[in-house]
């Protein structure tokens, strides 16, 4: 029996978010409401979470179930699946007898349909409730260009503001690099900073996390001193959904 | 009584993935003429493009064996493989001609055999040591403790890999991670004869050559190569070189992120997850070779060779200077006066009395005395990162480990765990 | 002495269709006659046969030979030449002493000549004449996802048609996957059944059978219970070629 | 202190030329002076040589230093920057204190800065000076071709002049190749020929330097019997600039 069922027209944001997500977290929780649907999971090493809220207003259709249901996604499975959409891809996702989980690309005539078994999932995490002393939303070029950039130094990277300036800065053996955005740039498209700060994270996490850029049309980063980097990516045709990242710091002791 | 060959028998082409794209003949030639090698593996020989090159650069020797013209250094075809349970072996073979007909036969179980030096064979080991009892070559796991590729990581035994085919097992390789006093722990490879090779990616001498065996041979022949490894007649082992175990990256059992090191024990108890950073926990070459171990201490059989356990001397120059690169001029400029007037960096290590080597520099003479004696002091490796060799002082202050920052988790930092 | 002579203004057909071909058969024969080429050839284990028709129609230029003629191709060998031609490039092949065959990329002015020495070929197989149950033409894109879908779960994948349904069905222990098009869809184009068949065939040799597929405009799909698959992609300016694949079945005793 | 500046609006120039160059050295020097920038290096084989040769014309802006100055590059850093580098990106060189290079991709709003630590060189060699009996100026196109094309069955290519052609030919166990212009033709720029001329030389170290060829109009090719062959491409936006490789060649003995 089919107990749900969420249709979009292009798979572009599916996609997108899907394949970072899955890159971050290796099983994460599909819990479907009347609302719409949203997965929260850490990583294994609980250093990162992915949190991705789809409402049903981001869809072209939606029949919620008749009740609250739950579904455990092996994250690399559903990642090989959306790799094989194509952007405009009409994609319908449905459950079955809460046991399978149903991704369909194309449309009746021309139907390609992946079941995915439901696993077990023990641990549901809630998404933290932080207050960051820095909020800026750039475009998602930069925030590529800053982590890839770092990557070639060192497998860390330091991100801060300061003044007017938002900054990555990694350093390694081979040198420095030190990619930043200022106040006024068009990169840069909101700014605010209640101290300066300067905080550590790994890049392989980052490296990852990025990948939802592609689909993005900008990218807010909230953080603080020794605190959680947030990146909240804004998806839908009109950003009616999000996907929200936590990445632990990596702190001098 | 022969001649010494001093050789290196594993080392990767540049047509292996992550290799030099200087890894060809003219230049691995004049690496290991300059290192002082006379015997090297041509590496990757099963690949197409790589044994054309071979073909064209080498010429066969009197004995058989190939030789490069401009140096004279001698080359013996052969080739690491990877199997389905990504276990590497080595095979050593007689000739270009066996190479082909190998690489023919092997193609069936392989994808990559033409694009990859060191190809991935759909077969296990015990399925490719029954097919090697028809070919003529010597055959053995490659670096048999390392923790991502090697025999002892996927099994207990070698009987466990390679089944009833077991008797085509000529030798073990030990890695750079794993020394005689290690291997010689496990009363299943006393039979085996020892091979310390560099496994080189990149024709530098600190790379070609940093492990290698000296091999006494009547004359310098596959015939007679075999036989020193199979322990017949011709020719024998006479000496292991290899790097000091804890130098290598994965020596102890230790968080792969934030590198902390930890008892088998306690890494067990934690799951194998750090309690630091929540990284990963990798066993070390030295706790695995202890859970293999049934015998409390090394016992060496006859035929087992003396070990010298060195490493690079740019490295050693490096050190005794008080530099952090040993791509530094002021290295570059001592290795090659030493080399120069000593004839071969092996020369350098091994053969000329300190009190020569003193005259050209003597911090490089004193602290190459302490490798001869086996004195230096070492902090080990783990988790990847590479031991280091430390002066008296800065062993007395070693504790505290370097302020390198802590990966948090988001537990803490949410008020969970 | 140039024995016979073959033009065309655009590499783009035979790129493709040797591409696919060398990927499927080590060596084949090139047969030469007053009417054009023909190749037939099996891959080393007897599983895949593929049959290349190129009458003189299909060419821009054609010299017969005064008689026929056969050369021997190491098929890896054409695979890499060809691939290194631009599907714009003016290509030409000739014969030489019955010892070379030449392909030449470019004109007069901007030549590429590729000599490849003729090989022995022991045994050239007849074509198979099979009584097929199904028969069916779709467009390139359909069977090139169906065969990338199927290979996410398995490496095995059933063809099959039931009622007004041709789908392909790949089960492993992740999922399944049932990519398949609808009578009256556009990604259908003919569909004749005579009676419902399913059968299973292995994905290896489908994946690089597909790659014909980029020069096609469609492609024939015939079959029938435990019998081997039939795939056909015309090819040429006006489909006055063609490129057929057999492919044996895997039967379960 | 910064000591030198230069700027140009698009990275364009410096990535090809910086990657090309960075293939085929280890290290290289960067000699500063008030006509421009200047680069000599050999790779640790002898076997190749680049000359990088970037006038103060070449830059939108530069600011010469003072005094001549020399820094010495890691060409694989540099190699691994510039890939970073979009083609379309501000790009600024500066020097400080004779220790550190920086190059700084976009402008001062979105700028990403890597600096690269100096490093020692030995040794600045001279650029030969020969009596080359054939030049030619070929389109880019014909020479990746023809490089691409001889790797296909060798490691070694003859480069040659004769009559009215100029031509590439390589041979193998599985073939022979022969990509050959003629006068007359479009690709086939310039074409002046003393003797005829046939010298070998290593495809491998070919393979790297034409890698500078994807920013260039053209090629000229210089080469006399068993002498070196030297490759000149010109850089900047209207040619200012240049980049020379020599090769030595194989000669039979
Ligand atoms: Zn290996
Ligand atoms: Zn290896
Ligand atoms: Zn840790």
């Amino acid at each position: 029996m089919v107990e749900f069922r969420a249709y979009q027209e292009e798979a572009r944001y599916f996609k997108y978010a899907f394949n970072a997500a899955g890159k971050v977290v290796e099983e994460a929780p599909l819990i479907v409401t009347e609302n719409g649907i949203v997965s929260r999971a850490m990583d294994a090493s609980h250093i990162a979470m992915a949190v991705l809220e789809m409402p049903w207003e981001m869809f072209d259709e939606y029949e919620p179930p008749s009740d609250e249901l739950m579904y455990g996604l092996d994250m690399e499975e559903v990642t090989r699946i959306v790799r094989r959409a194509r952007v405009t891809d009409e994609i319908t996702l449905e459950g079955e007898d809460e046991e399978e989980v149903i991704i369909k690309l194309g449309s009746s005539g021309y139907e390609r349909e992946f079941r995915l078994r439901s696993i077990d999932i023990d641990d549901i995490p809630d998404e933290p409730e932080l207050d960051f002393a820095v909020e800026v939303t750039v475009v998602p070029d930069f925030i590529q260009d800053a982590v890839r950039d770092a990557d070639l130094v060192s497998d860390t990277v330091k991100v801060g503001a300061k003044g007017n300036t938002f900054y990555f800065k990694a350093e390694g053996e081979r040198g420095r690099v030190i990619p930043k955005v200022q106040e006024g740039a068009e990169a840069l498209l909101t700014f605010e900073v209640e101290e300066d700060v300067e905080t550590a994270y790994p890049l392989d996490y980052l490296k990852d996390m990025i990948q939802a850029a592609q689909g993005a049309e900008s990218v807010r980063i909230r953080l603080g001193q020794d605190m959680p980097l947030e990146l909240t990516f804004r998806i839908g045709p009109a950003g009616e959904g999000k996907l929200t990242f936590y990445l632990a710091p990596r702190v001098e002791e | 009584m022969g001649e010494q060959y001093d050789s290196d028998l594993h080392l990767h082409s540049q047509y292996s993935g992550g290799t030099s794209p200087r890894m060809v003949i003219r230049e691995i030639a004049r690496g290991a003429a300059k290192k002082g090698l006379d015997l090297v593996g041509t590496g990757d020989i099963l690949h197409p493009k790589w044994r054309r090159h071979v073909r064209r650069e080498l010429v066969e020797d009197e004995y058989g064996l190939l030789k490069e013209p401009k140096t004279g250094v001698l080359f013996v075809p052969t080739v690491e493989v990877e199997d389905e349970r990504r276990v590497h072996h080595l095979i050593i073979l007689p000739s270009l001609d066996h190479a082909e007909e190998l690489h023919g036969e092997l193609s069936r179980y392989s994808d990559d055999i033409d694009a990859e030096g060191r190809p991935h064979l759909r077969m296990t080991g015990a399925e490719l040591a029954d097919l090697l009892k028809d070919h003529d070559c010597l055959f053995g796991p490659a670096h048999a403790f390392v923790p991502w590729t090697s025999v002892f990581k996927e099994y207990d035994s070698l009987r466990e890999c390679y089944g009833s085919a077991m008797d085509r097992v000529d030798f073990v390789e030990l890695g750079l991670s794993a020394d005689s006093d290690y291997a010689d722990r496990i009363s299943e490879l006393h039979e085996y004869t020892f091979l310390t090779c560099s496994d080189a990616h990149s024709p530098y001498p600190h790379r070609l050559g940093r492990e290698f065996v000296r091999f006494e041979l009547e004359e310098p022949s596959y015939d007679v190569l075999k036989a020193a490894i199979r322990r017949k007649p011709g020719g024998r082992v006479v000496l292991n070189v290899g790097l000091i175990p804890e130098l290598g990256k994965y020596n102890r059992t230790a968080c792969a992120r934030c590198k902390r090191q930890f008892e088998l024990e306690e890494a067990e108890r934690l799951n194998w997850r750090c309690p630091e950073c929540g990284g990963t926990i990798k066993k070390g070459v030295r706790d695995r070779v202890l859970e293999l171990a049934d015998l409390e201490k090394p016992k060496h059989p006859n035929h087992r060779p003396p070990y010298l356990r060195i490493i690079p001397l740019a490295e050693i120059i490096a050190k005794a200077l008080g530099l952090s690169t040993i791509t530094a001029k002021k290295v570059r400029a001592v290795w090659n006066s030493l080399v120069r007037r000593f004839g071969s960096e092996i020369d350098v290590l091994i053969e000329t009395p300190i009190e020569e080597i003193a005259e050209v520099d003597e911090r490089v003479a004193e602290l190459l005395k302490s490798f001869r004696e086996g004195t230096v002091n070492i902090r080990p490796g783990g988790g990847g990162e590479y031991g280091k060799i430390i002066t008296e002082e800065e062993s007395e202050r070693e504790e505290p480990r370097s302020r390198k920052p802590v990966q948090r988790t988001l537990d803490e930092l949410i008020g969970r765990g």
